[in-house]
């Protein structure tokens, strides 16, 4: 391989975004450097076990990559507001809409979901972390590193540019012939391979570490949809290990499952993707579920209406999700018997959903309703969401999805779940629990700001998508000609886009202003909580409680400060408690995951195999270490508790 | 603490919502219908699905509006005012009455969209009329046209089609290469033209006329030009035109043909003969390919040569 | 919690457990290649063998009930036996109309 | 974690004895479940493609009863002398531990080698990965299996290893529970491979 073709040349954009990725580099080593931050950081971060802040590392990221695929869909916007602009050509429109795709599924939504999990679920528990908090690490950098592998697509050797669900056979040698699609299999698989970590991890956390005294029924509803959550997690994403491997196998090793000689089938590759793919719609949305029915009752100001069928309804969703995924490919003819059973199944799933939309009206009936920003999102889902789960029940009506596949109507739906549930809840999530995680709070003005640009935006943005797909246009053109009556909606769709990004930056001058004005949250409680997360200081310490609290209802700490005014810490009650050591190895692992990956994509094996042997190497290191962590002394923590309760 | 009343965001809210839940009566009203494909069946299979969208957006939109005044009402009702500062929210578990009000109805939904669903699913399968012999007409998507070829009349025709209107016909998809879906809205839902196989998509016009067709499944770089008129003629001007075709187009070859397949664009064509006289694509994958005995595994269309070899006893 | 009988001092379970496995190995071996029994038949029962002696492993090697997250362990293992079942079964459904 | 961790309970046998223990053996559990689902995956491939051999050979021509017979018999007993080293270890006899689980090794060890010689047989017919989409499923499923079992050796002489290092204790006792767990599901994938790919392969 030349190094003009290693590099991605001959693009002004490209050239731009290759200065301010070395810019941006050369910025951080910088500082790092100048006030002498390289210890803290290694300390600190990247060697830290601690769920709070490897959750925090995820959101990080996940506002990055909001970012990043933010641009991507302005790009997009752009190109397509007049008709036969030439502003993206075809090749780079495509490269763009699957890196949109990808990243916003895989890179944000997932890992901005992941890193409220982190801080959140063993708070609210009660645990003082993870079951595993080396594994947990690893299962971060592996993340970290495969949305890395993704993102350095764009500057060396090309993006991949066969959409998110990267079908075939364009997907293959022969039609995708440069390394775009190398890279979206394994960048996949390594992060991958750190979600289903993650999905172990919490299963086991959630299962065996909750406070004496919290059976299941009596667990937080956010801490419901990650269990279920992680048994999805567990399940579904084994199938995008495998697919993604066979697809590796045939790109690299020229195998024959999804060619089109030798009895190979690229249908099966669809098979397969949408059979991890629809559980994964589900994983980003039960726990934005979750998100808006821990918010909707702390602002109502009252407990959950219908605790127990919330949670039957979420059982369901998780179970009809695994035999819903033809819905994706009705329209492939594997016959109308085959569509008819998906398509009610499909259906029924709105059944369980509709429970969960009538259970949040009642919550909020009788309730005594704040208009928090953290409330705003919540509330504005409802309305939203219904537009886009009704929808999709017309595409689940196969006869009628022949019409809608692949139409704008689609793009209409899934963004307005995706937008509507997830990154709604996302931004929820983050104004709700931010003084949690960092000790102040986010600015409300600004964030009703955000708020409001972002939700009429969205709307502006999306709900013309609906018509423009019933007049013909479908999905993935790169430009469309004049005359076909599509350019008014185009235009306006675009001018919502510009309202949500205008939105994105209030809200990231919201965290940069909060941080340095925002209001300090000195109780640990600032919203008049319901659940254990509430009852430690803001920020946490280390070992989030000085004592394992004791559950004996929902909503165990607005009980507790019903009958005891809080959670009472007995000083004469501390014990030792035993904290995991940090370690560097998860991210030496990881980063030979990357350094294996990036041999596989260029097809440099003997990089690949160095990298792997490194990663055996980490394994085999793992397995012989004798480390039983540290214990933090009595004395240890009635200091550090009265210095974090002093405020209160 | 924070957010004491923002009752001024509600009403300002409620509006937005009002707002937007009208905004598809406009757009129905108003003159876009025509532009609206898939809204403007021009023959019986688009107009069973015109049927189906219909009936489920009736029930969508009654959905929409109770949900929509149920949280308006309580947005209003139930805010935080001065007024009402030492209200304490009960603590409801919950309705069992209202939890099997709330699954049943939407039960009752699911099967009321489901019923026509799975007809029209079935329905789709035949074609809609058994008073006329429907015509064939295979479709081969490739990068990135489409070639339409008639095996009875013999002839060939790249970027547009003819059809007799008033007479179903039988689409015979397939595609070389990437996948393709074969739509027009027009007319009728789509379908996947893939390689090495087979699907079949039965359409039928009314009324002569002229629709737009296009492929909806991406298929690389082009992709966004692979379009195609469907022309539907009088059965008779359709017949003229077979004729027409027959003596005035030129023979295509497996030159010629090969160049078409050649990734790239090309224009509208006319041929009168068909490329089915030498390679039927949709019979490509070797898999389909009969096998003649236990030890010959030779395939004569792929010479993937493999050296003949007894494998086993 | 349930240690199974490991306070035993001859291993019993595992030897039965064995020789099953074995008895059973060898009947779906007859049952395919020398039983006579039309394909579909032979198919479900030898994927009933495989399913008797996958649970043998799963009791009498594994001991999947055993600990106190036994319940835990066994409905995990249901469960994904029943995705798995779904995703083969399902997959052989979805594309027969090519096979 | 917390005090938990060093609960001591003499009732139960020394792999569940303490929390963190019992933590570790319930996530491996968990991730057996998720090897389920991959390897249902790999089967649901290969089922949707094993009539699918191109210009290649089909199952009937290559498989051989002998062979695959002879795997399934190793396997078989390994999974069986595994169980008893964990019979000895709950008996806590480290001696008896260490020499059925070097059994295990050396049964593991003869079918990897039966199995490798399988495939280089395969190959010099002339079916390779690349032949088909047959072949190409027959190998990844068949293959990930026995990349499974090479690991599975390599987990276990490390796990030797740490015996001999440290002897029979709660650490060492849940690591070799586990590695046993490993061993005997790839023993239940193994049932599977004999009945859906060979059995089945020879029938149709
Ligand atoms: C968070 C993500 C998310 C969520 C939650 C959903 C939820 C649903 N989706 Fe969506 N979907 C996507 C993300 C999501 N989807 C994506 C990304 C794609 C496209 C991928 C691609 O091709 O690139 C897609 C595509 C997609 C298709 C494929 C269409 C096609 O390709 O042609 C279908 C078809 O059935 C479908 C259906 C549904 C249904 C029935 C639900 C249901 O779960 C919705 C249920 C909710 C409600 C119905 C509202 C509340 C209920 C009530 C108020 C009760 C009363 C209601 C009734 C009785 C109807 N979706
Ligand atoms: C969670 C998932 C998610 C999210 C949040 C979004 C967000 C957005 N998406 Fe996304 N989209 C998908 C998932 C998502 N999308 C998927 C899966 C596809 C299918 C891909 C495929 O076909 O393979 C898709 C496809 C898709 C298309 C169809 C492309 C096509 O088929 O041709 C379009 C078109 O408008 C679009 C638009 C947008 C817009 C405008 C946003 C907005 O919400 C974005 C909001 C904007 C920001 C947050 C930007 C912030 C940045 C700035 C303000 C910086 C400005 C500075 C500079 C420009 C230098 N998306
Ligand atoms: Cu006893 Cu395994
Ligand atoms: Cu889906």
């Amino acid at each position: 391989m030349k190094w003009s073709e290693f590099f991605v040349t001959g693009e002004p954009l490209i050239y731009a975004a290759d200065v301010a990725i070395v810019l941006t580099m050369v910025g951080i080593v910088f500082v790092l450097t100048y006030f002498k931050k390289w210890k803290w950081i290694w300390n600190e971060w990247l060697t830290t076990v601690d769920h709070k802040k490897i959750g925090v590392m995820y959101i990080i990221c996940a506002v990055l990559m909001l970012f990043r695929g933010g641009v991507d869909a302005l790009l997009m916007r752009a190109q397509l507001t007049a008709p036969n602009m030439n502003f993206l050509d075809a090749q780079h429109y495509n490269e763009i809409f699957t890196t949109h795709g990808t990243i916003m599924i895989l890179f944000m939504a997932m890992p901005f979901i992941i890193g409220l999990m982190n801080i959140v679920v063993p708070l609210q528990i009660g645990a003082r972390d993870v079951a595993f908090p080396y594994l947990n690490a690893l299962s971060f950098w592996l993340f970290f590193f495969g949305a890395m592998l993704f993102n350095i697509s764009f500057v060396i050797g090309g993006s991949p540019d066969a959409g998110w669900t990267a079908y075939f056979p364009l997907a293959g040698n022969e039609f995708s012939p440069g390394v775009g699609n190398n890279y979206y299999a394994v960048s996949l698989q390594i992060s991958g391979i750190g979600t289903l970590m993650t999905g172990i991890n919490f299963l086991v956390t959630i299962l065996k570490m909750r406070a004496p005294g919290m059976t299941l029924m009596r667990m937080p509803m956010f801490t419901w949809t990650i269990l279920i959550t992680c048994v999805l997690i567990v399940f579904a994403f084994p199938v995008l290990t495998v697919a993604l491997a066979l697809m590796t196998f045939d790109r690299l090793f020229d195998t024959q499952f999804f060619t089109m000689a030798n009895g190979g089938m690229s249908m099966l590759w669809a098979n397969l993707f949408w059979i991890w793919g629809h559980p994964e719609v589900y994983i980003v949305i039960l726990p934005a579920f979750g998100i808006f029915s821990e918010i909707v009752s702390t602002f109502a100001q009252k407990r959950l209406f219908g605790y127990k069928a919330m949670v039957y309804s979420i059982v369901g969703i998780a179970f009809l999700s695994f035999i819903v995924w033809v819905h994706h490919f009705f329209t492939m003819g594997a016959g109308p018997e085959v569509n008819s059973v998906f398509s009610i199944t499909t259906m029924a799933v709105a059944i369980p959903t509709g429970v969960k939309i009538f259970n949040w009206l009642f919550t909020l009936r009788k309730g005594k309703i704040r208009f928090t920003t953290a409330m705003l999102w919540s509330l504005a889902f409802i309305p939203n969401f219904v537009i886009g789960g009704v929808t999709g029940v017309m595409l689940a009506m196969a006869a009628a999805d022949y019409q809608y596949h692949n139409s704008y109507f689609l793009i209409a739906h899934f963004h307005y779940v995706l937008i509507a549930g997830v990154v709604f809840a996302c931004f929820a999530g983050l104004h709700y629990w931010y003084p949690k995680m960092f000790g102040h709070m986010l600015n409300e003005r600004l964030g009703k700001w955000t708020f409001w640009l972002f939700m009429i935006g969205f709307n502006v943005c999306f709900f013309p998508m609906y018509f423009l797909g019933l007049m013909g246009m479908t999905r993935r053109m790169y430009t469309y000609s004049d005359g076909l009556g599509w350019t008014p909606l185009n235009v306006v769709a675009t001018v919502g886009a510009v309202l949500m990004g205008i939105g994105f930056i209030v809200l990231c001058y919201n965290i940069y202003y909060s941080a340095r004005y925002g209001e300090r949250d000195m109780t640990g409680d600032p919203w008049n909580g319901r659940t254990l997360e509430w009852a430690t200081a803001s920020p946490p310490v280390h070992y989030n409680f000085p004592v394992t609290p004791i559950v004996d209802d929902l909503d165990a700490y607005w009980v507790m400060k019903k009958k005891q005014g809080g959670f009472q810490v007995k000083e004469e009650e501390l014990k030792p408690i035993h904290m995991p050591s940090n370690s560097g190895r998860p991210f030496w692992i990881s980063v030979a995951f990357f350094v294996a990956g990036f041999g596989l994509v260029f097809k440099w094996f003997a990089l690949a195999i160095a990298g792997a042997l490194f990663i055996v190497l980490g394994l085999i290191l793992r397995s012989f270490e004798n480390d039983d962590g540290y214990h933090i002394g009595v004395d240890e923590i009635k200091r550090t508790e009265r210095a974090a309760r002093k405020g209160a | 603490m924070v957010g004491a009343d923002e009752g001024g965001y509600t009403v300002m809210k409620r509006a937005i919502w009002r707002a937007l839940s009208v905004l598809p009566l406009l757009f129905l009203l108003s003159g876009c219908v025509e532009r609206t494909a898939v809204l403007n069946p021009q023959g019986p299979v688009a107009r069973t699905q015109y049927d189906l969208i219909m009936w489920s957006i009736g029930f969508m939109l009654l959905i929409i509006v109770v949900v929509f005044t149920l949280f308006t009402v309580v947005l209003i009702r139930y805010r935080e005012k001065p007024e009402n500062a030492d209200y304490e929210p009960p603590d409801e578990e919950g309705n069992t009455l209202l939890e099997i009000v709330w699954t049943a109805i939407p039960v009752l939904i699911v099967a009321a969209l489901a019923v026509p669903t799975v007809k029209a699913t079935f329905a789709f399968e035949k074609p809609p009329t058994d008073k006329v012999k429907p015509i064939t007409i295979h479709v081969t998507a490739a990068n990135w046209k489409w070639i339409f070829s008639y095996p009875e009349e013999n002839i060939e025709t790249v970027n547009y089609v003819h059809i007799p209107a008033g007479v179903p016909v039988r689409f015979k998809l397939t595609s070389v290469g990437p996948m393709n879906s074969f739509w027009v809205p027009e007319l009728g839902g789509q379908k996947y033209a893939m390689d090495g196989m087979e699907t079949e998509l039965i359409l039928q016009a009314d009324k002569p006329g002229s629709y737009m067709g296009r492929s909806a499944n991406f298929s690389g770089e082009k992709f966004t030009h692979m379009e195609f008129e469907v022309v539907a003629q009088k059965g008779d001007d359709f017949k003229q035109w077979v004729n027409e075709v027959k003596q005035t187009a030129p023979k295509l070859n497996e030159n010629k043909y090969a160049k078409i397949l050649e990734p790239g664009l090309v224009g509208r064509m006319t041929f009168s003969n068909t490329h089915l006289e030498w390679i039927d694509h949709a019979k490509q994958n070797s898999h389909h390919v009969e096998r003649k005995s236990a030890g010959n595994h030779g395939n004569p269309d792929h010479d993937m040569a493999k050296d003949s070899h007894h494998h086993g006893e | 919690m349930g240690t199974n009988g490991h306070h035993e001092s001859f291993p019993w379970k595992h030897l039965i457990g064995f020789v099953l496995s074995l008895l059973l190995t060898f009947a779906a071996l007859w049952v395919a290649l020398s039983s006579g029994l039309p394909l579909k038949a032979v198919i479900v029962v030898i994927v009933l063998f495989a399913m008797i002696q996958a649970s043998l492993q799963l009791f009498m090697f594994m001991h999947v009930a055993e600990s106190d997250s036994g319940k835990v362990q066994t409905f995990n293992m249901v469960y994904s036996f029943f995705i798995a079942v779904v995703v083969v079964a399902g997959s052989v459904w979805v594309m027969q109309f090519v096979l | 974690m917390g005090e938990a961790v060093h609960r001591y309970d003499e009732t139960m046998p020394l792999e569940y004895r303490t929390e963190e223990n019992r933590l570790n053996i319930l996530g491996f559990w968990i991730f057996l479940g998720a090897e389920v689902v991959l390897f249902a995956t790999l089967f649901a491939t290969y089922l949707v493609l094993f009539q699918r051999t191109g210009s290649g050979p089909t199952a009937q021509e290559l498989f051989q009863v002998k062979d695959v017979l002879i795997e399934t018999l190793l396997l078989l007993t390994s999974s069986f002398t595994c169980g008893l080293a964990i019979f000895e270890m709950r008996r806590g006899r480290l001696a008896g531990l260490l020499a059925w689980l070097l059994v295990t090794l050396l049964l593991g060890i003869g079918f990897i080698t039966f199995e490798v010689r399988e495939f280089i047989h395969y190959v010099h017919e002339g079916a390779t990965m690349q032949t088909s989409a047959f072949l190409s499923s027959f190998f990844v499923l068949v293959g990930t299996h026995g990349a499974h079992v090479s690991l599975g050796i390599g987990w276990m002489i490390f796990i030797i290893i740490q015996l001999l290092q440290r002897g029979l204790t709660v650490k060492t006792a849940r690591k070799v529970f586990i590695v046993s767990l490993y061993w005997h599901f790839l023993d239940v994938v193994w049932i599977f491979i004999f009945t859906l790919v060979y059995l089945l392969g020879m029938v149709v």
